[in-house]
């Protein structure tokens, strides 16, 4: 079955699609994905010092979360999980506003750009792309939405209905699946009996694309034939990108309990996915040699940036938590309101 | 004005509201050429046709979660789950995502989404398809949760809900579809969401129920009249917020208060409303307040219903009790 | 795709696998088809006379059902949905009982029957029958676990996390699906993408078999077959069983809002499963022409003698709804029970 | 007898009870080599094997079905949920089935299921981490629910859970796993379901809780025994079955009560202990009950998670309100 599904692959060895990314935007990806590496790095830090809480680093997938999500229109939907902080900025979410989500200061969504709040419990978000994807049909909007999800949310039963949802409507929406390997310490051999996750989409009449993860063309070039597909009428597309998850689960998470070090081995060094993509473009002589070194650097200094700025963010306002959570405040909320105001305590912590 | 039944009005309420609102879809199982196993779709896709009147596959979660994408995505979705127990499959996506979008998203995205459920027993349905799960939607942050038990009501309340910006669970009780007709304004007309309304005044006693119960109360309330006990009966209507102001006034004045639902009795709504009244009107209280309810068992198959529910020797009994107390 | 899952036959023109039913069990099963078909019809008639509830028939499903249900021992495991009342008494379940739960007086599963009470939420059984496979085997025990459910219960998220820990854990437990065309009123096609619902078990690493619902000898033998495996530790079995909802889907229902029927035409006449059963039978010898006759006018006696026997069995005791809900009645429910008591009510109604 | 923590005493049962019942298997996301993401299965998959400690597929429906189909098949199974936020898409299983299988067979099949559940804030976990959703499961006819609040309780009664006939869900204040070490008994013992625990004797107000606001409610009472304030804590341990005669003696003797619950307020479990009281106490009430809970807004991220929480100072108030109204 496994053959049935050649990995889609633009760089590298095994390529057997044509690279047809503007050199502009290979660089842009390349950029972005360093931007992901620094922020992830930064943030497991400053985990570490107890500034910011729980983090789940995507240290690894950078090459499936920035490339599939260049290759979106600004006006498309996302639905992202709660480790796809690279799809957000890459999908327009300030930058600044990511730091201040991990932080536990509030949502990852703010800025203009159309991205629903990460979503934590599993699969539950696919539905929701479904939804969004008939909207912009029936409102008549030259969109789709794309769902951010692992090899772990494949088993639950919000992903099946999702996919049958989308089949039978038609729906221009786009699953994307990151297969890191694990679902913490499940690996996905034991997630299901299948030798692949794509072939799932045949239960659904859904295109399905297996591609190369860590090739961030090859990503970001079956995210672009996706949006045609779904843009053109041809119904939703699956993709499964396999990649790996390098770093923990979350930074509360010890993977030395469950794998041993070596299983990262083909994925690094050599495989890194930043490091494939810039061998790749120096040797496509879209990149010299002397500019990854300022690409860093200049990451390093916007992640900087950012992280103090949100550091120095205010304190949250207490009363925020009422906020928004209707469009009007019902008279016993606003009881609520007025118990929190008599509340002597400080405005919440950081 | 005609006199219809509750099905109707809320057949005319959609309707009308397809008619007015282009952005509406409707979506659920059996909802089109079907018009709903309670026919409460009926006609509409022949007038809108499949695509705003969504037969779906038969999967609760991802009817209410498209239904969440849609209408973050700039439609007016009404959800039709086809009875209360099938919302189960669901109710992750209530729980998870309904009410927190709002807050989550920082005001950025408000869901207008609308769920109808048919809901309660008492017409001998087959096992499980007459469960009154009200409680744990009304202990859900973030969302509206109402009952009509009036065809009036059922109109202007299901207007209110589709016009409303954040999610309405609209419970319709399935015994009262049909269960005789009353005036109702041919327009479009809208009750607000948030007030009950007082179904009877009396003195006594005050008896606070929501959707069929309200029947069974002021069906007591009138057996009663006759031994010379004047009830009062306050029915909710809106779960969700709840009036709490009617509730105290009603006991503040009355004294004595009885609560009847049909969902099992612990940590069922009643815990809720004698909790209010108990904060708002304990000075004026002279009796403790009861609650008849279903008995905390699973709802029985139909040979038990009629003793599973509450019945009119039980509302009476408690009310007896809390006149002697 | 459909090509690929070609219908399992064993009578008529189509055939593509040996008889290999034993005459006596062939004419067990048919007899019970009868027998499910006169009980049908004569519970549709009391649902009319209001005398029971709600019921929804499976005529036009009797291959299926019984066929299926034939090829199990007694010990294995049956899972149910409202709808397989054949399978039921078929399994073991007293006719009188399967009576009495249609009249609303209690659970289906009396007697010494594996069965668990007929699953009324879609699908939420499947999840039921893996675990009772898999107790199975890490008890040692020489049994399966069997499911039976509708082409719409495909669609339900229970499904696929059923089916797809089946595969996880080679559970021995077999997916009997009759699609009969509707979940209600919507059409298998408007369900999902897929020309077949059998082509859903590649998902999961799971066996699957389509096979004709209409033929009975088909659907005993790919039972049987999926039982050797599942005890041969060869894991799941999926099977699609093809038929027809010739009824309406309840007696609550009208079938004529939403299908032409016309629509009924390929699956009756000589194409009826009991037809094409005892045609099959008299034409292989093993029964004459003599013999249906008298096998409906014992099946009609038997169903009277049920129905009677249901009719005239005592009221409900008001208390039975209280006991077994736990092993030990808790005070607070004790309390419940005298208020109970106190109701001047009757005895509930029939 | 060595002092340890909550999970850590959880261990010990889990452990000592695969040990002596081998039909005892324990299911759940990363149950097995990881040990839990609480580490309150560690060392078990080592023991045990996969066969008896068996990770699963990311499916809680799946996780509680087929655990339904162990129980009933034969074996002892005790399934692992993650989070109590992750119980939601497998509330079809506990709403649908679980609690209704005894009935539904009429004693036929037990269901002697043990759900652990991971429950509470307070721990600045991630956003949907720390919900307290007990008010829907108690409300559950046909289950149990129980929530210890101290090491020894925790592994009494998670030993007398694994041999209820009955289908319990263990609830586990992720707040108290590593809050404090105590005494336990290394061997095997038994904490009954049922009664609850009286926490603290006090004569001015019963302070009722369960669960991690056992510990605030100590810590309250403390505070204000400084103060000349004699406050009782009754730790119910047991949400279902309840035990009603304890709260209603506390309550009889001080005359008045505040309950406590990190849900949120409306339709939380406090409406059911507030009518408990009323109905049992109601003539030796010399105040208002009140309730302090989490607000009614969806859990907020962590930054929020100390004001949306009942704090000490809201504790206070509400006894001093009690102690002057
Ligand atoms: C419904 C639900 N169940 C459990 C969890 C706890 N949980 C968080 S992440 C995770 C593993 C997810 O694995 P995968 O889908 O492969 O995504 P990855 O974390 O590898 O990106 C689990 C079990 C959850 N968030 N939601
Ligand atoms: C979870 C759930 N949703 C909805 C229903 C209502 N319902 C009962 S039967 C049915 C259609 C089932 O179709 P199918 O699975 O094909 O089985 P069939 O009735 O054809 O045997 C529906 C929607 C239900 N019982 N359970
Ligand atoms: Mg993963
Ligand atoms: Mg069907």
């Amino acid at each position: 079955m496994a053959e049935e599904w050649p990995l889609y692959r633009v760089i590298g060895d095994g390529a057997n699609h044509p690279d047809r990314v503007e050199a502009e935007v290979a660089k842009r990806i390349y950029a972005q994905m360093v931007l992901l590496r620094t922020f992830d790095e930064k943030t497991i830090t400053l985990q570490r010092q107890g500034r910011v809480g729980t983090f789940p680093p995507s240290i690894g997938q950078e090459a499936a979360e920035i490339g599939s999500a260049a290759a979106l229109s600004k006006d498309d939907w996302m639905a992202p999980s709660y480790r796809d902080h690279g799809a957000l900025f890459m999908h327009g979410v300030p930058f600044h506003h990511v730091v201040l989500f991990a932080m536990g200061k509030g949502s990852s969504i703010d800025g203009e750009a159309f991205v629903l709040p990460s979503s934590i419990p599993i699969s539950s978000h696919l539905p929701h792309a479904v939804g969004l994807a008939m909207a912009c049909r029936r409102l008549g909007e030259e969109r789709v939405a794309i769902a951010y999800f692992g090899d772990g949310g494949t088993s639950e039963g919000d992903f099946h209905e999702a996919l049958n949802f989308a089949g039978v409507f038609k729906a221009p929406v786009i699953f994307f699946c990151q297969n890191n390997g694990w679902a913490i310490s499940v690996p996905v051999s034991r997630q299901t009996a299948t030798p692949t996750l794509v072939q799932k989409s045949q239960a659904y009449g859904v295109h399905g694309v297996r591609v190369d993860g860590n090739d961030a063309l090859a990503c970001y070039q079956v995210v672009a034939e996706a949006r045609e597909r779904a843009l053109g009428d041809g119904g939703p597309t699956m993709i499964e990108a396999l990649t790996y998850r390098i770093g923990p689960h979350t930074t509360a998470d010890d993977p030395t309990r469950y794998r041993p070090p070596e299983s990262l081995a083909p994925w690094t060094g050599d495989n890194d996915p930043l490091v494939r993509l810039a061998q790749y473009l120096v040797q496509r002589g879209v990149m010299t040699v002397e500019e990854p070194p300022a690409i860093w650097a200049e990451a390093r200094q916007r992640v900087n940036r950012a992280v103090e700025e949100a550091l120095n963010s205010p304190p949250v306002r207490k009363e925020a938590m009422f906020d928004s959570v209707y469009a009007e405040v019902p008279d016993a909320l606003a009881a609520q309101m007025e118990d929190l105001a008599e509340e002597e305590a400080p405005d919440a912590r950081n | 004005m005609p006199a219809i039944n509750m099905a109707t009005a809320l057949n005319q309420a959609l309707g009308q509201m397809m008619n007015t609102e282009p952005r509406l879809v409707i979506l659920g199982e059996d909802v089109g050429q079907n018009g709903g196993v309670f026919r409460v779709t009926a006609g509409l896709w022949e007038t809108y046709g499949a695509e705003r009147v969504m037969d779906t596959p038969l999967a609760e979660s991802a009817i209410v979660g498209s239904a969440i994408g849609m209408a973050i995505g700039g439609l007016r979705p009404v959800a039709e789950i086809q009875f209360m127990g099938f919302l189960y499959p669901a109710l992750n996506q209530i729980f998870s995502h309904l009410g927190r979008l709002g807050q989550r998203s920082r005001g950025k995205f408000r869901v207008p989404l609308v769920v109808r459920i048919p809901y309660g027993g008492g017409i001998r349905a087959p096992e499980q398809h007459a469960d009154s799960a009200e409680a744990p939607l009304v202990h859900t942050a973030g969302i509206k949760v109402v009952v009509p038990s009036t065809p009036y009501d059922a109109k202007g309340l299901l207007v209110a809900a589709i016009e409303d910006p954040d999610p309405v669970i609209f419970l319709e009780p399935i015994r009262l579809y049909r269960l005789g007709r009353a005036e109702v304004p041919a327009d479009l007309y809208r009750v607000r969401i948030g007030p009950a309304r007082l179904a009877r005044t009396g003195s006594d006693v005050s008896l606070i129920s929501w959707g069929a119960m309200t029947h069974l109360a002021l069906q007591t309330a009138e057996a009663m009249a006759g031994d010379g006990v004047s009830v009062e009966v306050v029915d909710l209507r809106s779960l969700k917020p709840m009036d709490e102001a009617m509730i105290a006034e009603s006991v503040r004045k009355t004294g004595r208060a009885v609560v009847v639902h049909e969902a099992p009795r612990t940590a069922g709504l009643g815990g809720e409303v004698v909790s209010v009244i108990q904060e708002h009107a304990f000075w004026w209280l002279k009796a403790p307040i009861r609650r008849v309810a279903a008995y905390d068992v699973p709802y029985p198959p139909y040979a038990w219903e009629d003793v599973y529910l509450p019945t009119p020797s039980r509302v009476m009994r408690a009310i007896r009790q809390v006149l002697q107390d």
